[in-house]
């Protein structure tokens, strides 16, 4: 039989496939796979738009985020506990696998997870003179107010740290920021509650970054990364996904864990893509589906995954290794992961939006910091109401 | 005579000519600068794209290499190419039959006909794009070129052009061409349309330019990697985590080196295949 | 078909035969027509009508669509960014069409007098029209950029002037987007005018000058209201082009679609968003159907305003 | 070869009529001249004739054949266009070769027939150029050469001459009149231009307002038109008209006098008409009529001299020797033979007779 | 009112010179005509009189004044154009009004000065019409109004007939020769048409690529021409040219004999030009030349019959009374009267006196 299989577009993870498949096939030779990519702007439209052509893959990958849509869209069916067994699933996985768990049935696996920390540039640092990287907030804004450089109108010229809430910040400052000043993002039954003192002052923290510290600008430089990347920032929080990007860069970088607040709280977000069984995969075709998701969430093509695309182990026992934690760079992820949350988004790119809206309103129209979180928690709130009614 | 002779005749060039001519080509350096970029930038390296001197510090056509050298690219270059010529001469050919229709016969309902299709004008594609898909895969077409094409075989703009332009063939041709014993089938293509040419050339590279930058249809209803056209093959380039910037201007400077050669090639005929168009509102 | 019945049969008396000839001509007309009346129909005016179906439900590409009335609109009009998307595109609409207007009349008036390597500065505007929105956005976007890699920023502060947030911006976003969407459409525009331009007799040009007209009052006399024809043209044209602006605005603000707090979203972007982010079909279709609704009121205004009074 | 035959021919437009049922019958081989002013019916009767227009009623017969359904190339007719209609992409052997688009002839035999067409017209040097490198007379000789070529029963010529100056519109009636004599073949011709009318025809057809008013020869036309228009329009300059009365065998006109010839038996308001070519700048008046009156232009044509003079109220054209051109303003004695005269009835405007 | 000079007037494009060097003067109030074949050069003398075209050498002078730097609203001469170049959008009051542009006159002024122009052509009812709207000779009338209503020094008019029908022409031509009676400015006036030249001209130029080749009366160049190109070139139908020699006072011709009359005093081979309207076809030769030969083809034109006879292996064009109509190929005599011949030098072509 032939099932197909569908990716986003990321050379590493088709290269990574291609090898899983190779794998598989050469295990099973009466099944063979197609690997189909599509860009990543356009996945989540190319996945909608062949269910309603009646086309779908038989084993789809998923960002966690859209598990909500994609299962209310009969784009993909819950797992067969017979085969992939719910207690297993939940020892030998993170526990951020439970994202993939709509009432009793998981409706998907990851082959790998990823995790936040804090890039730094060795150079710059060197030239400022700082000698360790920083473990806490405090010695964040000192490192950063010692790196940033400033022209003779006070107009920044090179980055403390990089600002950029449609990267990875929106979720230092929804899992980690908040937490850290002592609040929860989201109530037990999933609604908003980040509109208290914790949220604002997590708000005026991050804000403060531009505004008062003078240390950040959104939009330096288009993308924080860019900055990063280009040399022309000192520290970027960033997720494992980078290190490819990151990797040419022409000077020395080091990773460290996000830093800890006064009293040493940490906090992380650990994010992953699943792979799905689709929806209309069925009696051969489902079995054969069945048999390479089996494989490409087991610990061998756990490793694969590791070598060429760089992302950690889904897999505790096979991320978790006294090397893999030694590793100064995958180190501080994989520690990451011990204390990450994982959102759970109902329409993530909205959400998003609001946290974008939400610190734009601050620095671009002056509006108070709590004005500008209430009007975020009420517009993401009123997403969640609308996706849960 | 043309206006511009008559400003050709007067001998004495004043110091004004100068300025204005200054002006207009400092100007148009300005038009080019960002193109000017976008090839510098597909000489750089990943490192040294942020760095926005127009002179790349040491140039390389290391881009061109990767971006030619993968066997994808020239795939996307190839079914831009055949899809932009097809729909092209799709374009040719029933925008003038119809466009010529509505200009030299007389019937019943005929400026019905051509308000109608005019109003398709004012359509938002982006209004059409979720039936097309939607019809497309009733119909089996999702993944072809003919599903990237059909929707632009004909178009309203390229019927009004060319009505414009066959009101101004005067009748006595098609009559003598009819005493002659010609069907209006070989009238139309053997006496109407060679006397059109100028207004062929516009509508063609009109055409092919906007079918070769086409991305958003495309993009909806390929799956294959092999049926991407040039700009959405271009933008696959970019991913979710980092965009390879500098492999996506070399990939649109390829892009956009035919249509120039195209275009420097053809200007003329365009300029003048709108001049006798005589655009009537 | 009728090609084959036109073919001059043995029998003299054959149907076709004893059609008179503007019946004919008629049969060959709509021969002709058969094949683009169908593809219009079933490509363009099919779709159309599932559009405005669609605005009426619930459909979001996955589950079944409901009918809900009109429960798609009040959602729209009770929207404050539906509000924000519709001044943004008719601020697109009110200052690109004239600003571009004028600068390719401007541009145009002068170029067709200039001999000198004519062809050569003719290309240099043309140009622009030929490169995609999606790489160009890039090279614009990087032009915005604040201190020490944006040009333009770069350029102030050597001439002593403030830096200035452009795309980051709420009020100088939209400006900053109008300028590469004039920028790209300029060549066709500034084409179009010379072809105008030319068309004009200059036998009329010398009878003004006998007349004892100078150059400004040739050009506000004669010049301008003898190409009104092409400039009808150019409004309607660029109009529609301005109300659907979309990839300008898409590449350029791809972090952040539609710039900080929207300040850039034209209508097509929200339809954009709506339809393949959210994948909320009738609400986008409903949008689609107040775009529609503009375009043709604005075009069938502007034609009115603009008509030829006899 | 073919006679044409119209009987009862009506063209209308919608509601409007163009050709009000004319009968005419065109021999085989006759030069027929269309004159008429513009808007009369005349292109639409031809385009009727070529089958490029709808018959409305009516018969229309090529060779005892009725042809009314009949498309143009079924009817073997060529047609010249005032424009030529030669097209422009093609050489002039292409644009001549293409009147056998339809015939069955082999590739050769047509490039025979071409070439001796070419020779005919004597465009033989200029088979391979292209209309836009000829002059307008070469133009009108390929667009005759494409309706030769394919040995027609018929030519039609709708204003073949009026885009060409006058040399050269004189030296191209020679030419087309002398095709005709070697051809033989039957030709009906449109034009507006009555010196065409006069030198070419066999037979000129006068039309007005969708009728026909009269057909002849052209001696006959001139020397015996029907009515007041015809008279005015054939014949160049026009013929002059002074209003009259006749009672009793006598003419009184203002300001002349008429002594001696026989008068149509007739009383009442009459219009006489005297040709200019008759009314001659003279002193010594004979018989026939005579008159003065003050010169109010002069147009000296070097053979002759037009002078305007006011006469009754009116001013009448008379002639002069081309020596003579008397000054404006001065007072001059005409007149005109016996026989000269032409009579109208002055209500319907018919002829009355000669006198 | 002004007196126009030329001296040694050139104009080159590029390298090309379009005319040579030209002198002329033109009278005030003179109705001056240019005539000559396309290309010759008068619309570009014209144009370079009303400052459209830059002066590449020589001095032009308007009233004493050169003007070869001024622009043409300083000029103050009007320019009547072929295709008449009045302006679509506005209607006949305003494109006659526009004549007024830049005139310091009030509104009222104005609407007086556009209402009395458009009375004097008779275009009052029209003056609210679109150009569109209008006929050709109405076009023509208000492209005259615009000229007129600024009382300009000079009109100028370049071929301003030529896109009329025959019959309108003639009527044109008399109301632009009455104009300049009323008005009596200076007008320099450009056609190919000779008959036009001939009935309006107090003055004719006749040029030849870029060289005047003749300037004087249309009586002169009819009588007197100087060429063969002005003598075939003034009068209608052309004259007729057949070679001949004179040896030691006799002039013979082939087919033709020469009775009589006194002969330039020349030797060796000339041409000898008769006109169509003095070689007649008559029974009884008498003093003069005469002649036979064989008919080709006949026009009749009513008043007279163009009789084309081969002569000397040569076409000539003779005349016969209106009723006479040769039939072809017979033969028939022709004659024409002492002093009726032209002789021309045949080499040089210049003229050597008549006979
Ligand atoms: N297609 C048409 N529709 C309506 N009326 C028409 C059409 N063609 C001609 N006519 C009318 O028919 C009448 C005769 O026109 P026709 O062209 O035969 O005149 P004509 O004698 O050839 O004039 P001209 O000398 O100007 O060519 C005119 O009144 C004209 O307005
Ligand atoms: N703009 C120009 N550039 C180059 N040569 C020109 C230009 N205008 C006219 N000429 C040349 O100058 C010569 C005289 O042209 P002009 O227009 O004066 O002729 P014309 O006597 O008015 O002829 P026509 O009777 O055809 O109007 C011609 O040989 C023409 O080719
Ligand atoms: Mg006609
Ligand atoms: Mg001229």
């Amino acid at each position: 039989v032939e099932i197909e299989y569908w990716q986003y577009v990321f050379d590493s993870r088709v290269q990574a496939m291609d090898q899983l498949i190779k794998n598989f096939e050469a295990a099973n030779p009466d099944i063979t796979v197609k690997h189909t990519t599509f860009p990543y702007a356009d996945y989540q439209t190319r996945v909608v738009a062949a269910k309603v052509a009646g086309q779908g893959p038989d084993v789809v990958q998923l960002f966690y985020g859209w598990l909500d849509n994609f299962v209310s869209g009969e784009l993909i069916q819950p797992l067969d506990p017979a085969v992939f067994p719910t207690a297993e699933i939940e020892s030998d996985f993170f526990p951020i696998v439970s994202a993939m768990k709509r009432g009793d049935s998981y409706y998907g696996l990851p082959t790998a997870v990823r995790s936040l920390a804090l890039f730094y540039n060795k150079a710059l640092f060197e030239e400022a003179g700082i000698a360790n990287p920083p473990s806490n907030l405090e010695e964040l804004l000192a490192a950063a107010e010692a790196t940033v450089k400033r022209d003779g109108g006070g107009n920044i010229i090179s980055e403390g740290i990089t600002m950029d809430m449609a990267g990875q910040d929106h979720h230092w400052w929804r899992e980690a920021l908040i937490r850290q000043n002592g609040g929860v993002p989201y109530d037990a039954e999933g609604n908003v509650a980040y509109n208290d003192a914790a949220g604002a002052a997590a708000l005026k923290f991050y804000t403060d970054l531009q505004t008062e510290q003078k240390v950040g600008l959104v939009g330096f430089m288009d993308e924080g990364q860019a900055a990063f990347r280009a040399g022309l920032a000192a520290m970027t929080i960033d997720g494992t996904f980078r290190l490819g990007a990151f990797e040419s860069n022409p000077f020395e970088w080091g990773v460290v864990e996000l830093p800890a607040d006064a009293n040493g709280v940490r906090s992380n977000y650990s994010s992953y893509f699943a792979n799905a069984i689709g929806a209309s995969a069925q009696g051969e075709e489902k079995i054969a589906a069945e048999k390479f998701l089996a494989y490409i969430s087991s610990p061998e093509a756990m490793e694969v995954w590791l070598d060429i695309v760089g992302e950690l182990p889904a897999r505790r026992d096979v991320a978790l290794t006294e090397t893999n934690l030694n590793d100064p760079i995958k180190g501080p992820f994989l520690k990451g992961l011990e204390y990450a949350h994982t959102t759970k988004f109902y329409d993530e790119a909205a959400q998003r939006q609001t946290a974008i809206d939400m610190v734009n309103r601050v620095l671009l129209e002056g509006q108070s910091v709590e004005d500008s979180l209430a009007q975020a928690a009420a517009a993401e709130q009123a997403i969640i109401d609308a996706a849960t009614k | 005579m043309t206006s511009s002779e008559l400003a050709a005749n007067r001998r004495d060039i004043r110091p004004g000519r100068i300025i204005i001519w200054t002006l207009l080509v400092i100007g148009g350096l300005i038009m080019i600068t960002p193109l000017l970029f976008m090839f510098s930038t597909s000489l750089k390296t990943a490192g040294q794209v942020y760095d926005l001197r127009l002179i790349p510090a040491s140039p390389t056509f290391a881009n061109y290499v990767k971006v030619l050298g993968d066997g994808r690219f020239m795939q996307w270059f190839f079914n831009s190419t055949f899809i932009a010529v097809t729909v092209t001469l799709s374009n040719v050919f029933f925008d003038s039959l119809v466009g010529y229709t509505l200009a030299k016969f007389e019937f019943r309902g005929r400026y019905f006909i051509f308000l109608a299709i005019l109003s398709t004008l004012m359509i938002p594609t982006e209004m059409l794009v979720i039936p097309w898909y939607l019809m497309s895969s009733q119909l089996g077409w999702i993944d072809s070129y003919w599903g990237i094409m059909f929707p632009g075989m004909m178009t309203a703009f390229g019927t009004f052009l060319m009505k414009q332009f066959f009101e101004g063939v005067p009748n006595d041709f098609l009559e003598a061409a009819r005493v002659d014993g010609l069907n209006e089938f070989t009238i139309w293509w053997k006496i109407a349309m060679p006397m059109v040419v100028p207004a062929i050339s516009a509508l063609a590279i009109f055409t092919f330019l906007g079918n070769w930058t086409a991305f958003f249809w495309p993009l909806i209803v390929t799956t294959s990697k092999e049926l991407y056209t040039l700009p959405v093959g271009i933008s696959s380039f970019s991913a979710e985590s980092s965009i390879q910037w500098e492999l996506i201007m070399t990939g649109a400077a390829i892009g956009t080196i035919p249509t120039l050669v195209v275009f420097l090639l053809l200007q003329r005929y365009i300029v003048r295949g709108v001049m006798l168009a005589g655009l009537k509102g | 078909m009728a090609s084959a019945t036109a073919k001059q049969g043995a029998g003299s008396t054959r149907f076709w035969d004893r059609l008179n000839m503007s019946t004919k001509r008629v049969i060959w007309a709509w021969t002709f027509l058969a094949l683009p009346i169908l593809f219009y129909a079933a490509i363009r005016f099919y779709p159309t009508f599932t559009a405005f179906w669609l605005s009426l439900t619930d459909w979001d590409l996955l589950r079944p669509a409901n009918f809900i009335g009109f429960a798609n609109y009040q959602k729209m009009f009770a929207d404050p960014v539906f509000w924000k998307v519709f001044q943004n595109t008719f601020l697109y609409l009110l200052v690109g069409t004239p600003v571009s207007l004028i600068i390719s009349f401007v541009i145009a008036y002068y170029l067709d007098r200039v001999r000198f390597m004519h062809g050569f500065i003719r290309a240099l505007y043309f140009l622009p029209f030929l490169t995609t929105a999606a790489a160009m956005g890039w090279v614009w976007r990087w032009f915005y950029q604040p201190l020490p890699i944006g040009v333009i920023n770069g350029f102030l502060s050597t001439i002593g002037m403030e830096q200035q947030p452009f795309l980051r911006s709420t009020l100088q976003a939209l400006p900053s987007i109008l300028v590469p969407a004039i920028w790209a459409g300029l060549g066709f525009q500034i084409i179009i005018f010379m072809a105008g331009i030319r068309a004009i007799p200059s036998t009329f040009y010398e009878a003004a000058k006998i007349d004892g007209l100078g150059d400004w009052a040739i050009l506000r006399k004669i010049t301008v209201p003898l190409l009104k024809p092409t400039t009808v043209f150019l409004v309607v044209f660029s109009s529609i082009g301005f109300l659907r602006i979309f990839d300008q605005v898409y590449n350029m603000t791809s972090n952040d679609p539609g710039g900080p707090l929207n300040a850039t979203k034209p209508i097509v972007l929200m339809i954009y968003q709506t339809a393949f982010s959210s994948y909320q079909m009738g609400y986008a279709a409903a949008q689609t159907v107040v775009l529609f609704t503009i375009l043709l009121v604005v075009s069938l205004l502007q034609l009115y305003v603009l008509r030829e009074k006899k | 070869m073919a006679k044409i035959e119209l009987q009862g021919l009506v063209k209308e437009y919608g509601k409007s009529r163009a050709v009000h049922g004319i009968d005419l019958t065109i021999e085989d081989g006759e030069f027929v001249v269309f004159v008429g002013p513009s808007g009369c019916g005349k292109s639409t009767t031809l385009r009727m004739i070529a089958g490029l227009e709808d018959i409305s009623g009516g018969v229309l017969k090529i060779g005892d054949e009725v042809v009314n359904q009949r498309e143009p190339k079924q009817r073997n007719i060529a047609m010249v266009f005032q424009n030529y209609a030669i097209y422009p992409h093609m050489t002039v052997g292409q644009n001549i070769g293409f009147g056998l688009y339809t015939s069955k002839l082999s590739k050769a035999e047509k490039q025979k027939r071409i070439a001796e067409t070419g020779a005919i017209l004597g465009l033989e040097k200029l088979l391979d150029r292209r209309p836009a490198a000829l002059s307008g007379g070469q133009r009108q000789r390929v667009a005759i050469g494409r309706a030769m070529v394919r040995d027609p029963v018929a030519f039609l010529f709708d204003e073949p001459l009026s885009n060409l100056d006058a040399q050269l519109r004189a030296q191209m009636r020679m030419e087309i009149k002398s095709l005709h004599r070697r051809l033989g073949t039957t030709i009906v011709y449109v034009t507006h231009d009555q010196v065409e009318a006069m030198t070419m025809a066999d037979k000129i057809v006068v039309m007005k307002d969708g009728h026909i008013l009269q057909v002849g020869t052209p001696t006959d036309l001139y020397e015996h038109p029907l009515d007041v228009f015809t008279a005015r329009f054939i014949g160049s300059p026009s013929m002059n008209l002074v209003p009259a009365t006749i009672e009793g065998g006598t003419l009184s006109l203002a300001d002349a006098k008429w002594a001696g010839g026989a008068l149509p038996n007739t009383n009442g308001k009459v219009l006489v008409g005297v040709r200019p070519h008759d009314l001659v700048v003279t002193d010594d008046a004979g018989q026939g009529l005579s008159a003065t009156g003050t010169v109010v232009a002069v147009e000296p044509l070097g053979s002759e001299t037009l002078v305007h003079l006011q006469l009754a109220g009116e001013t009448v054209v008379a002639t002069a020797p081309g020596r003579v051109v008397p000054a404006i303003g001065s007072t001059v004695s005409v007149a005109a033979e016996v026989g000269s005269l032409y009579l109208f009835d002055a209500a319907t405007e018919k002829a009355l007779g000669r006198a």
